[in-house]
């Protein structure tokens, strides 16, 4: 028994924090807010430069063969930055989905480009409709009728729609299941689409707890900041114990989500209760820092002008998608009751 | 206790509702937070005003029907029961016009009252300064004294929808030898004056609903001063306390969001789990208990008693149920919660989430509910200060 | 609509709450958790000579007609004083029960001494077999497979049990279901005695008020006097808002359980459901001040050498009695959904 | 990260599993915080010795078994599981014992250790005073020195178990010209010694688990002074902070309280409403995420981390977890929650309301959960102090 990340899985948190603090920056989300994403996209670049979107990736096609633990930190990072794009679809889901159900020509046309950072994958999972990042993506693997398809996005009907959080971009995509989209059948795709949805709530779960750090991070510096009184507002027992109650649940949540990604890591027996658990106390401690960011922010906070609000839109926005609390609470029921 | 509403009571209700069951606009007006929506909803208040709905409790001779304060609950509950626009002039009607009553001169009384009921001239606040937000007493901008008049500057901040408004209220420092809560005076202000500029501020839900005001040596004449030169806080906290009280928050409000939540779940029923079922009985529960408790208070008042801070608990209360009751709704939606009303797939237009991102303000202005509740325990339950 | 009490009904609270004051101090009630009942005894005849226990009695048997709503100040009061003995079951349900379905036999033998305080009544509803004071009441009225009994409790069966209040003195009640007890078959039985349980849960809502606002007293009287740090504890923002929050959740429900009393005693549509709403927040309220006022209280409160465990324990008891929280709450959501 | 046990760890556990579940009294034992109790539960803890599973962390040469802090975990997952008796040599083998091995003497050691844990020399907590609760550097009593030791006198109070003790260790004022944290000496004494009075208290669920020591010029010669003259307060902290982190609370514990829950709610299936099974689900998850948590800290703790101000996180959360846990289970009973074990029909014998009155010390003893957040706040996130 060992709880704990290993040297190199700290090291490589440490390469993506480093990238992504001096590429994506708040200005660099807030510009993607207004459409501006170049400093995204640039950012975005730069990790795949460095191996980081294609890690899940074979060797073979140009990657490192990470599991979903090694995934874990670097997928913090990127939601304690807020960083834009679809990162999760294409590197916790996308890429692993596409070497192990794209057909060979499907796998030649994009596998590479994928793992190179060079093609956005998006996902749809059967009756997930609803896609963040769509109109932007380059790739699209969808579960439809229990078949699998891979196609480029130019050829799907993406209907944007608006998230509270711009930089989603969320689009309702909907294409012809023609079979020459079709990924292999000889695998079992029913399969493999249900790990593809334990990997996106297991890499979400990774993001809100970034989220909560960074929200968290904002708040106690605003406290020590802030001077009301006379002195700064963190001084107030009642902030104090509002930020404390914060750290309590981010911080609960954190081995969870660790937990969860060993468990699917090594296919452990009720893998997916680990992930469901991350799901819900990563969800929970994001909403739950973000109001308590907000309080302690006050009337400042409640302005676009203040960072913080790209923060929170991420965190309910995410604390809701693949899976919200009462979906994976039921599912934790079944396994209890 | 008679908690039968009566006949004239009865009656009343009705006239309201049929009113505005007649008269509501059928289409939903753009948000009043914006520039656009703004005039649209003065329409609606121009209306509200000319069949004397616009402030029910006013003096006749003001505009109003000298309505009682249940009646002007009763117009509460049917104005949020159909579904009206929200109220662009509350920081005049809500706020403002209390003051006006107690400390106000004649002459600025039959100046001011029908035009900002009517929505003719609107009225923003500007409390809060940059480094003045829940401590207003340690407010920097300045009034000095010229001939006929004063002059004030400085900086006003969170000022809501003050980028769309004509006037603005606040204090100012009139006597710069005086510290804290001494030597402030009230002025009322034109926002469109020689030396005022005023910055629009978007909002969590994006809307541009307040603004900084910047006041560089903006000349007021004397009639603009409410109550005694350098006793303006005395004044202020008139407001404050109608602010934190039962004036912006009638349950009326709450109780129609209820309803809409309660038939939320009917349309989502079946993905909505037994505790989310059990949340939504929670949020009604509430909005009745918030109902009993406010109409409690109201007799109170109805019966001369000051209420004092015991309206802080209303502040605490609703401001947390609101908060609570839009989370409800959200995890009733599920996923689709974060798309707003430019969505072909939003449910309700988004209209959850913006009356969520709205209510998130609850807990935060008109004063922080810390702050209330140190109101709660320092004046209702008395322990000590420090 | 006018929500205030009146004149009359204020007054009968103060009777009420001086005698209590003078006679039901927290060492009568330490003494009947000892079984030392004198002084709670002398206190019920006090009540009873000013006619309170029989004030729901008919003028004609010896009481003042009054209703559930002039009931609920004065048993507030018990609450506050955490009075000993069965004065829900005597006053407010089995009174007004033997009056309505009581034989005349019934009602010569025992109305009039039950007004004049000197039998005491206790009640178990069908399938609650389970009642307090039963070995110290002197009557026991039943409902029995739809039927109503009325007997003398030295002919019923009394096993007793013990409650983690020692003042509930809780017994299992058991008897021969015979012609001679039965009460009148000439009225609706099963529509008195569901009446008799809204007034039962009304009346325990309106005690559990009186226990919160006592625990309330007691914990804003420690915080003023205890000092740590060289201050008043009460000055600490944390117990501030703590006790804050407190004064909150009872006051919102002391008009909850005013307004069902006025349900009830006009005869209101959905009065049941409020005598729901009044039980709910009630009972939330005693338990959570209950917890605030332990935790307030350090462990000093800890010990049954403070009065506060006494509040407490009936707060709990109390609050789970004539239908808790969750019973409440589905009767209120088949009414709402 | 390797989240599976390693053989030798998995064959630690079977042999715990079956020497426990050989060994446990079939009977209950009567609480252990009354004087009958007390006695048999010595008993056991004899045994306990007897088979090396006392201190299972503790040297060899001290009859432990020199386990590692994941097999001491192992095995109080396993303790609990098999519902063994609570340990009333706690106060000892976990809170004086650590300091024990950190600051004792060679001669200190040999001679309190074993008989500490075989339960034949038992041991009381004297932190507190009536009036230094929370705030333990306001305590009063005090240590004259005289030939060969020292004079104590003094109250100390809320002594767990002291009534039935044979020994009990503190905090004394040894210099009378120094304040607060400075010049406390911490001192070993015997209960039983002359002029000695001990006084027991009951606690809110009636048992006899607190008492109040007087202490009356007591002698106790130098060997029972640990760590230095008038430096006692670090040697407490040890103490202290060992109460606050892992030692009192392992996840087993609260592992089998969910356990008996999720019993408890299939027993009374057909009255649970879906809102307490989802507070059940919530009940087991945070025993889940709370054993993670600790198996976090664990691994930092057996890679020589010090963990400092972070225990103060699993002081609150064990603490309130504890609390919400027992208050679902008295909902799953309904009305026969108040029937304690002196009632023929009360459910698990009262267990869930004696065991919630028990949780219920959770957020106060050990340092308030006030105390461990203003801890959280100002040491581990920084803020100010005042």
């Amino acid at each position: 028994m060992r709880f704990a990340f290993t040297d190199d899985q700290k090291m490589l948190r440490d390469t993506v924090r480093d990238v992504l603090r001096r590429e994506c920056s708040p200005e660099v989300v807030r510009d993607a807010w207004e459409g501006k994403t170049e400093g995204a996209r640039s950012a975005w670049n730069t990790l795949a430069q460095t191996g980081l979107i294609g890690m899940t990736a074979s060797e073979g096609a140009g990657g490192m063969s990470m599991s979903e633990l090694d995934l874990l930190l670097p997928l913090e990072e990127t939601g304690y930055a807020a960083m834009p794009g679809p990162i999760v679809d294409t590197a916790a889901v996308g890429i692993p989905l596409l070497e192990a159900a794209g057909t060979d020509a499907q796998r030649e046309r994009w596998l590479g480009l994928a793992a190179a950072g060079e093609a956005r994958i998006v996902v749809s999972f059967e009756d997930r409709e609803m896609v963040p990042h769509a109109a932007s993506a380059d790739i699209l693997i969808a579960e439809r009728g229990g078949a699998g398809y891979c196609l480029p996005i130019d050829e799907v009907s993406v209907v944007p729609e608006r998230s509270v959080d711009r930089t989603r971009e969320v689009g309702k995509v909907a294409f012809e299941p023609s079979p020459s989209y079709r990924m292999r059948e000889d695998v079992n795709t029913v399969a493999l689409f249900a790990l593809g949805r334990e990997r996106a709530a297991l890499a979400t779960a990774a993001q809100l707890v970034g989220l909560s750090r960074r929200m968290l991070d904002m708040a106690v510096q605003y406290a020590k900041d802030r001077e009301q009184f006379g002195k700064p507002i963190g001084a107030q027992q009642a902030i104090k114990h509002r930020l404390a109650n914060a750290l309590i649940e981010q911080e609960f949540a954190r081995p969870t989500v660790y937990r969860a990604g060993w468990s699917l890591a090594t296919g452990a027996r009720d893998a997916e209760v680990d992930v469901s658990l991350a799901k819900i106390y990563a969800g929970q401690a994001a909403k739950f820092v973000a109001k308590q960011a907000l309080q302690v922010h006050g009337a400042i906070g409640y302005t676009i002008e203040c960072d913080l609000h790209m923060w929170m839109k991420r965190a309910w926005a995410l604390a809701a998608a693949h899976g919200d609390a009462a979906h994976h609470r039921e599912r934790v029921g079944r396994h209890v009751l | 206790m008679d908690l039968n509403f009566t006949d004239s009571e009865n009656a009343f209700r009705r006239e309201c509702r049929s009113w505005l069951e007649a008269n509501v606009p059928s289409q939903r007006l753009p948000s009043g937070d914006t520039k656009e929506g703004f005039a649209l909803h003065l329409n609606w208040e121009n209306k509200l005003f000319d069949a004397g709905w616009a402030a029910v409790s006013w003096p006749k001779e003001y505009g109003g029907r000298e309505a009682t304060l249940f009646e002007w609950l009763i117009f509460e509950e049917e104005y949020y029961r159909v579904g009206a626009p929200s109220r662009v002039t509350q920081n005049g009607i809500f706020l403002l016009a209390p003051t006006l009553f107690e400390f106000g001169t004649d002459e600025q009384k039959s100046r001011i009252l029908r035009p900002m009921a009517r929505g003719d001239v609107t009225w923003g606040q500007a409390w809060s300064e940059p480094n003045a937000g829940s401590d207003l007493a340690s407010l920097k901008s300045t009034a000095r004294r010229v001939e006929g008049g004063w002059r004030l500057t400085g900086q006003k901040t969170w000022s809501t929808r003050a980028a769309f408004c004509d006037m603005a209220y606040g204090l100012f420092r009139t006597d710069p030898d005086q510290a804290r809560h001494r030597g402030l005076t009230y002025f009322m202000f034109p926002l469109r004056a020689e030396g005022v500029t005023v910055r629009g501020v978007d909002r969590l839900d994006g809307d541009e609903g307040f603004a900084e005001i910047f006041l560089d040596d903006v000349f007021v004449p004397e009639t603009e001063i409410l109550g005694e030169v350098h006793h303006g806080w005395k004044v202020a906290m008139a407001t404050t306390s109608s602010e934190r009280g039962l004036s912006l928050r009638s349950p009326g409000r709450f109780m129609a969001i209820a309803s809409r939540l309660v038939n939320l779940y009917h349309r989502f029923r079946d993905r909505s789990d037994p505790v989310l079922r059990d949340q939504v009985i929670q949020a009604w529960m509430d909005a009745q208990v918030y109902r009993w408790f406010t109409y409690q208070t109201v007799t109170r008042m109805a019966e001369g008693e000051e209420i004092g801070p015991d309206s802080s608990m209303n502040k605490v209360f609703w401001s947390e149920m609101d908060v609570r009751t839009h989370e409800t709704a959200l995890a009733i939606i599920g996923d689709a919660l974060e798309l707003d009303e430019a969505s072909p797939s939003a449910v309700d237009a988004g209209d959850w989430m913006r009356g969520f991102q709205f209510a998130l303000a609850g807990p935060i202005y008109a004063g922080t509910n810390e702050i209330q509740r140190n109101i709660i325990a320092e004046r209702v339950l008395g322990l000590p200060r420090k």
